[in-house]
């Protein structure tokens, strides 16, 4: 076993500077990092360029960057819960990359998985096409999509082992997995993170060897962003 | 005239015995209160979850457990949850059957825009480019004109696109529309809606065959 | 829930025809739908195209179809284990077309995912790379493969549900999950058959909505190629 | 001179703390045994086992749990099992840290034949390309000449090749040699042996430079 536990979230973010690229999982408020994503705020580097489908809302997940302008650049697929962000982005202060949400996530599965680029139908004909290659596969348009390239990716499970295995709770699960290894080194922080061993192995949506450093990470606050009930009978 | 819920009676209409059906947010996600109980249906979102339920009881919210419209859900017996890469293998590899979501626009040869109005709306297309660049069968759920009563059925679409060509139906406050090689197709009324009501509303090629009938929901 | 459950394995066999391109799932002979390729055996149907990581052995597994000469085409990436099929194929009586095993799987997830195409390292400056188009990303040369087409997928799992649901166990998963959903119709065939409700939806490893057809296997042999053990001290 | 154990307790020497490995069939297999135990290493099969352990005691073989060679195996606390697409994830995506292989042929070049020889015996390449064409660091281990007394390690390969340019290190019976830019060089001789016979076993260009040491084991 390969143990990649580190002690605290402060270890965890040893090497994050300044001017480079994150990938963080999440969708919406949904199984994001939330410890990587405080700590970043109080590490308070800038110049970032994010990869994440959602951009948080403005007092929490990665709003909390965008209040204190540590952002340069968003990569997204769905922005529209977040006044800061449409502000920021509209007065031309944020840069803004919107990809179609399965090319978001292929993109960070193709740096995974050593694909430098691939062809999807998602976005042809559309701004999003434009100055990409287009090709024609048994009468159907593609585009022809690249793989990301980013310095760290912070993710978030539910359950981890000290070898870095990785278990996902429901639909927060989202885009983590395919940031699991899509980025030079990649950080999961844990809900309850347990000896090697304690895991079926069986059961482990992502595998040690995707992940650089795992650790136990606290207060989660997992807000929930449309409470929708119904009434019992 | 139908409101939202009576837009969501007649799509749920269109939802067919075994089908895998991803709703988008607003009108449509509305279609899953009115499918027949007497058929197989499973919904589908693409944050990653099939065979989702109704909404939770009041203090059974799981924040790990929301749909693509972040609202708080359940699921049923036989669901599952997947990550983002695998619902969109769903989704492009056409497993998924049937996609209704609203739209800003629709041309009279089906392409749709819904995600931007330049230098004054982005939320982003979300899922909305595989989904409409994917499903064979795309239905619109919007209301078929704006707020300044001009008409959201046209020959061109003028903000930017989120697909082309791939609407198939469209159903709207005022009518049950097919987009056909020729242009939209009008195939029934909303209760109380005179045709010549529709062809005001509609911008488009507007094609009126025979008798239309008033929709049944 | 959307049944998929079929009482045996004759219904689930349904359509298939002499000439079809089937795929197998199944690493050597862990894993394999054992009951499907005997009902091919039976059914007597030919010309088939099979896609499969290996060819079985002589009188197991897809070596039971070659045996009865109903292959024209292999698509494997390795045959190593099998004389009657490496006969073949140097007489000419076989086609084969052999596939490296990351590219393999990756042309069954392209079709089960809907990408025609995908650039992949594996193969540049061999004879697999001939005819088709290669290009360099960052440096480094890249060969463009494309997904698979074919008629019927063939997978065995460990736990299924009658929604399709589906659980593969230990190495027995291999090319199974990339096979679902990548053919026009996937038939599913489980050691337990279980009613919808039964499976945790979080530790689900193929949804069934990848899925056509589910049945409960039976006398599964489990043959193991290479029995190798170390004596207790 | 070396027996394939002798070959792989060499070979074991390079495998170093926090290194994923991947080793192939034959001899590479094995390498596991002769590792130290006081680094941590964990080796992966590709058709879907991390954490493999040594072989299971008689009677708890399981033909569910097997490496790529299709030998019964067991695993490690710490392991976990996944499908051959993600298997490939790792080794394209360059997870894996070190790759150890047979081979029928190496050039100096560092190319390398191992799947087929055409007319005769055609194996497959089974994951050799993906690995190949992806680890950083690949180690070859074969025996210096083939039955007939020919030299392995060539000027260029007559087989059809499984990789360009991609071997970094050979060990074989005789000796161990680096790929370089300049051809092959001299690293060290297997005891007893002298490094006229490496010369003489070798067909493609051999750098000697200085003294070359005894290979410890």
């Amino acid at each position: 076993m390969i143990n990649k536990k580190v002690n605290n979230v402060k270890e965890a973010m040893q090497g994050v500077e300044s001017g480079m690229t994150l990938m963080l999982g999440g969708f919406g408020l949904c199984g994001i990092p939330e410890n990587a994503i405080k700590a970043l705020v109080e590490m308070n580097v800038n110049g970032l360029t994010c990869i994440s489908n959602n951009a948080g809302v403005d007092d929490f997940g990665l709003g909390m960057l965008l209040q204190k302008r540590q952002i340069k650049k968003m990569i997204s697929s769905y922005v529209g819960e977040n006044d800061e962000f449409e502000r920021q982005m509209l007065n031309g202060e944020l840069d803004v990359e919107l990809v179609p949400q399965g090319t978001l996530v292929e993109r960070c599965r193709a740096a995974q998985s050593g694909f430098p680029a691939f062809f999807t139908p998602a976005g042809y004909g559309t701004e999003v096409a434009e100055g990409k290659e287009t090709r024609e596969f048994n009468g159907k348009m593609y585009v022809l999509e690249k793989a990301f390239e980013a310095d760290f990716s912070f993710v978030k499970a539910w359950k981890g082992d000290e070898a870095g295995n990785l278990i996902f709770k429901g639909t927060a699960r989202n885009f983590n997995p395919a940031m699991c290894g899509s980025a030079k080194i990649t950080v999961a922080e844990v809900e309850e993170l347990l000896p090697a061993g304690s895991l079926d192995p069986n059961q482990i949506h992502i595998p040690g060897i995707f992940i650089q450093r795992i650790f136990q990470g606290n207060n989660y606050e997992k807000r929930i962003e449309q409470r929708t009930v119904r009434k019992r009978d | 005239m139908l409101d939202k819920i009576g837009i969501a009676k007649r799509i749920a209409k269109e939802v067919k015995d075994g089908y895998y059906v991803n709703l988008g947010i607003g009108i449509p996600t509305l279609v899953a209160n009115y499918v027949r109980d007497d058929i197989q249906v499973e919904f589908q979102s693409e944050n990653g979850v099939l065979g989702m339920g109704p909404f939770p009881y009041e203090g059974e919210e799981d924040a790990d457990l929301i749909n693509a419209g972040k609202q708080t859900i359940t699921t049923l017996p036989g669901a599952s949850f997947f990550d983002s890469s695998l619902s969109f293998s769903m989704i492009r590899g056409k497993h998924v059957h049937l996609t209704i979501l609203g739209a800003m626009e629709v041309s009279e040869k089906g392409d749709i825009a819904n995600w931007k109005i330049p230098g004054k709306m982005v939320k982003g297309m979300g899922g909305a480019m595989d989904l409409v660049a994917s499903a064979e069968n795309i239905i619109v759920a919007m209301m078929h004109t704006n707020k300044e009563g001009e008409s959201k059925l046209l020959k061109q679409c003028s903000l930017p696109l989120t697909g082309v060509g791939c609407v198939k139906k469209i159903v709207s406050n005022l009518a049950v529309i097919e987009v056909t090689d020729k242009g939209f197709k009008l195939l029934e009324r909303a209760p109380g809606v005179q045709v010549e009501d529709i062809i005001k509303a509609t911008e488009g090629t507007l094609i009126v065959e025979g008798d239309i009938p008033e929709m049944i929901l």
